[in-house]
């Protein structure tokens, strides 16, 4: 056990999980002040619910010993049987990808990904969605959908991993596709909220989006630079990359409102930073410092065309999580074929740029496929399973009144006192 | 020359706004305000304890208007406004004596 | 006695208290409303969706006087509040029945 | 029928509206507004500069009433809201000259 | 001297400072916007003064040497003399239980538990106590009760851990009781606000709270883990029980909510959390995975309940400090007593409920009763005397007017320029 | 390659990261309502805009191999060319100053510096600067300004590190004197704002500003803690003395408005320690821990009282960077020549106070004159180019819309929906 690696993936860990306060803060200024804290909840309460099933269950079917085809971990760490730390017979580590820090950091920063991962799909159904359900939801979604994910493609005999050999560094399949494929599940059960495309549906508090940005940029550094399981070189790529792909794809956003609107906003900047975080994702241990300018610059670009498609398709997305995190997910993803070097991470092929061929490409694309696809449908079968013995959707009276008071009887600001 | 008021919905505005541009008014004010009528307030809690909060969210429009423009303005904001519901609010009509347009200094159905 | 109204731009809240209490208005009531009329709103964009904002910030000031004063006060909010743009606002002079100071219970022009 | 205005100071609001519930009125309407008058301010500084601030936080009430329920209603405000200390307040009476209830579109006395 | 350790005690102490900002948006979201800055003054000041007592003499009473009968440290490192780093003789580690981290990192993550414990005290007198007296009394309290309390339960030689051999390793007794214990004496002495039990007094912005919640749960990761003293073993498993046990508590408080009320809410969730987090601490470097499990239900549901004890006693603990940092922090001591786990840290012996017997729970009872005794005592005291020379309480104006005017000539909010 | 230090260094460069968001908040709390967007935007875009200027030439200008005279570095690091890590040659370290730690954790680590500088210098102009000339302006003195005072005072054979040899630690000259001259061309410059000293101009919301203060003083951790390049005995003392100048900086701040107003402010708190945190940057690596605490002392009476130059002088530098920043970073460079002692760092002199007499000190007045002179030149050529070709300041009626929705077409806050 090397401290200077497990003091990185302690580290790490509080930085993962910061971002689900990042992206309740993200979404909550997004929404109409009636629904803000409505909004926080949903994140907020993925932090209690999945920390449990987690450690229940998800840690285990994630990476417990693989029950064979590479399709679900066995239940050796049920309830985390064995991975406590036992200092009397030294700790455990290695037994996840030969990590040089304790298994059971590695259990917990994984823990952080499963939190967040449920949390995104909360912008999806903002401002309409029953509490009850979607606490249902996500505790399920979290074994069902999200451990399984995981196993293939993170455990060392996942068979995306292993067989398919396409490359997910940080979770663009795991944690963004999976997410958005279920948020677009998602919006065309539950419709749009009341008043979509009729009257405006405004920002209530975009300082509170902005920190919410800001809080999840500073936690990306963990949720990438972790994910080399601990403080070495490729730790150190996959946070510069993941710097210089939020700063560009920022800048990228602002230019494409300049152009289309003649107005760079606040709003702009922090939804492009979060686009090309996101397409950073998958390919932070593999890409070099200028594939990641042009990871930016795509996400900027494509994230931003990519919200016409709610419009198109006329649902609705509210916080845009198909846009962003779906469309970013797959981005990124495929871009990571492209640009993968050897050089940086041995583990991979020499992307489509670098000579290495389509290879890589084409597992990339048969890893996004599956992925979106599962999730897509597991996500659409739970979600009407859910509809039908709770019910997704509030009532109009309640819908009006705002989630804060009709769900939580509580309301978000109170300045006049 | 009358003074308007109403309390209408919040989410009521826009379409009240419309259909009084619509109905050929020049302008009105409008302001957040808290109502206490028939229509039930509701409950807020905070680690257990419960207060009711007897005040609902109101807009509270304003419009000067001359006499001629008033019916119009007063079955405007009734079809607009009107849910059926408890709660859709009032309208209150109030002489006026003078108006005068800071601008220009017209006053009386000029300055409207 | 007279309630006077005047629908202004914010950022001559100040100068037109300062001039009304210059002028012996002894007291005044302001709110942040908004408002609709001749001025042009403007346009927000949210991830590239635009809105039109119709209603511009203005505050509203009401001033209870008894009716001597009245001449004085409506020509000082004028002179303060004008400034030739469109969006100087309006004023209304209403009649007002009756007026108690609640803290002596004094009515009429002692209560003003 | 009478509008009656008062300004008060907010934490009488809760006191207020009760005794006006008990005195028989079925609704009324409230804002936050800025008030100014004998009252003094106060000084807020930042980084060493003081700004003196004029305007006090007051609350607003409207009450639309028919006129037999006038006396009591001006009467109850006057008891609940005053303390003796200045800033009470002020309450005014306005006519008005139609009131409508816009759910089911009564008039007049009906309609308050 | 460890790189990876110290890198990690430097990371836990930046966490822990962290946590007054927090608590000082946790707290400030719950009072009345005419507070609001009242309310975080109360918690800011605490890093300018506490971090003045603490080099000067709060360090070394509580961790100097030890005057004999484990009562107070000596006078060694006054003005924090001999603590200074001297590169040509090398760095000094070790002194204090032997950590293989330079011996000033200690006393700085030290330091930043001095500053958070009295900013704990004042959610209980919010909305309605002078600066003055509450500037002077932290700074004495630091010294006085903070120190000693330290020195008896942190110190090599201090006498509960000496001589009663109760454990508390991050600060059940030295920051949750002994606050929890002052906060019950300030309110006695201090009184109910203008209103209370008579008018709503409503939270002015649960976002700001659960902003602050968030990062209280994150700079909590310093707070445990940190009291490992190193990025070893034992912090990873003090990480990871942090995180169980707050997700836990979140989510049984919000199941509390939903059976006594039928609406879960997002400052419940925030309080059960934190009630989760008060009460792993003294265990977190004791009990296992599943221990963390019920002890995070046992602070949701007991703490919960705990928020009666001041209907039933009519005194206003303001926010609530006695029901989650007082009942909390009891209730995690005494449950370490139970759940504790000699495999996982020989330095403790077995719970009762590992078939350890009742010595732990004893010891650790003894503890509660000492720490709980002694703070009430003094604090009370100490209140009295500085109510008697400065006054504790702002004047009935002021207390209308709010604190933010009142004391700080300052306004929280202004939106509408 | 050391992993603890790797891990400290990948840790305090995702804090200094923190700070920008930090800083945004900290002044856009300052402003009034309807410029909180425009004033978080010109601090949130430098993240994005100098990662790419960064990247292409900055870091290669100010670490690149010295052209001669120690005024600029040369091309061999452009576009990062020869940074990346390389996992088949081994990582790279050691390139600069020696330091444990892969070269590539440093670039990304002295970006995060390059990123904060000039958002340091929008408090100067907030309410009235265009953002396209900002962006230009901020993007060229990155470049042109930023990375030359880097070269000379960071890098090896920089004129001023290695001929002047005044030291530098964490930025006194670099950052914080750097930015606060071009602050003071800025404001001479662009002119006051509408309204400047005849109506009051509040801040809109305080607590954001604290906030800000808050995670600023957090991320400042990483800004001293991490200039040592590791988690050795120069970083805890480092981190030592931040704490502890930011502590008391704020609490004699606070002292001085007790004693001239007679009311201590929150804003007063968070100003001084800023003020504090600014002053032992440039010495945090040279001092000990009383020195920091006079080095408080100093810097929260003396910016307090530099609040009224801009008052006698009457322009209008909005926030108080010439205050804090300018006059605050040419303290904590002189004092640290008063107060460096050989034995916390052997690389320096001992200062005036320890007997090495006046020679340190020398150093560093020169050093602080060509910063300010270099910095204060150069940025009023630059804005007064920028101001011709696309003029630096927004018309009247956008001011009096306020930048929000002049500039960005946004509205900060919508409360009531
Ligand atoms: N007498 C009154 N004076 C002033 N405002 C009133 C009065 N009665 C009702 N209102 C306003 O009208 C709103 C709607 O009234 P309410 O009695 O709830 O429903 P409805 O008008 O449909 O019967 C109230 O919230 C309040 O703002
Ligand atoms: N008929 C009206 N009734 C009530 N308020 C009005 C009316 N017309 C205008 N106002 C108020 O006066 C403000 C200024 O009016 P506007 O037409 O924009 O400019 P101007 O008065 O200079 O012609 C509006 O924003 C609105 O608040
Ligand atoms: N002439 C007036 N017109 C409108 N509002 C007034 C007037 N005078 C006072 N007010 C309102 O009444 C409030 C209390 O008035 P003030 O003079 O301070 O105390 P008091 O009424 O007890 O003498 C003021 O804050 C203001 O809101």
């Amino acid at each position: 056990m090397n401290s200077g690696d497990t003091a990185w993936m302690l580290m790490s860990s509080a930085l993962v999980l910061f971002m689900t306060p990042g992206l309740a803060f993200f979404y909550g200024g997004m929404v109409r002040a009636k629904n803000t804290l409505g909004m926080l909840m949903k994140n907020y309460v993925a932090m209690g619910l999945v920390t449990v099933t987690w450690i229940v269950v998800g840690y285990t079917l994630a990476f417990g010993t693989d029950l064979g085809g590479g399709m679900l971990g066995g239940l050796d760490y049920l309830g985390l049987k064995g991975v406590a730390i036992d200092i009397a017979k030294g700790e455990q580590a290695g037994a996840i990808h030969g990590a040089t820090v304790p298994d059971a950091v590695i259990m917990v920063f994984q823990m952080m990904f499963a939190i967040i991962t449920p949390a995104l799909i909360s912008g999806a159904i903002a401002e309409r969605m029953k509490f009850s359900a979607w606490a249902v939801f996500i505790a399920i979604w979290s074994i069902v959908v999200y451990a399984p994910v995981a196993h293939w493609v993170w455990s060392a005999h996942g068979f995306i991993f292993e067989h398919i050999k396409a490359v997910d560094f940080a979770g663009g399949t795991v944690v963004h596709i999976n997410a958005g494929a279920a948020a677009l599940a998602a919006v065309l059960i539950i419709g749009p909220r009341l008043g979509f495309r009729q009257s405006p549906i405004r920002p209530h508090s975009l300082p509170l989006t902005l920190l919410g940005a800001g809080m999840l940029w500073f936690g990306w550094f963990g949720f990438n630079g972790g994910s080399s399981f601990g403080a070495n070189a490729l730790a150190v790529n996959a946070f510069i990359v993941t710097q210089i792909a939020a700063g560009v794809a920022g800048t990228a956003w602002l230019l494409m409102e300049q152009f289309q609107h003649g107005k760079p906003t606040t709003l702009g900047f922090a939804s492009g930073a979060v686009a090309g975080l996101v397409a950073i994702t998958p390919a932070a241990g593999f890409v070099g410092y200028l594939a990641a300018v042009a990871i930016g610059v795509a996400a900027g670009v494509v994230c931003y065309l990519a919200l016409q498609i709610k419009f198109a398709l006329n649902f609705d997305d509210a916080l845009d999580v198909v846009a962003v995190h779906l469309v970013g997910g797959i981005l990124g993803s495929l871009l990571t074929g492209v640009f993968s070097e050897s050089r940086i991470n041995p583990s991979v092929l020499d992307g489509l740029f670098f000579g290495g061929g389509s290879t890589q490409l084409i597992r990339q694309t048969i890893a996004v496929v599956v992925a979106f696809g599962f999730s897509f449908i597991i996500s659409f079968v739970l979600l009407k399973l859910v509809d039908a013995v709770i019910g997704l959707r509030i009532t109009e009276a309640e819908e009006r009144r705002g989630l804060d008071i009709s769900l939580h009887e509580e309301q978000s600001y109170a300045l006049t006192e | 020359m009358k003074l308007v008021i109403a309390y209408i919905n919040p989410y009521k505005l826009d379409e009240v706004r419309d259909a009084l541009k619509e109905a050929g008014v020049s302008g009105l004010t409008a302001a957040n305000v808290e109502g206490f009528g028939r229509q039930a307030g509701h409950v807020e809690t905070y680690r257990g304890s419960e207060y009711e909060v007897d005040m609902v969210p109101k807009v509270r429009i304003e419009v000067l208007t001359d006499d001629t423009l008033l019916p119009i303005i007063i079955s405007t904001i009734e079809r607009t406004a009107r849910t059926g519901a408890i709660g859709d609010g009032k309208i209150a009509v109030l002489p006026v004596e003078d108006v005068i347009r800071i601008r220009t200094g017209e006053r009386g159905r000029e300055a409207v």
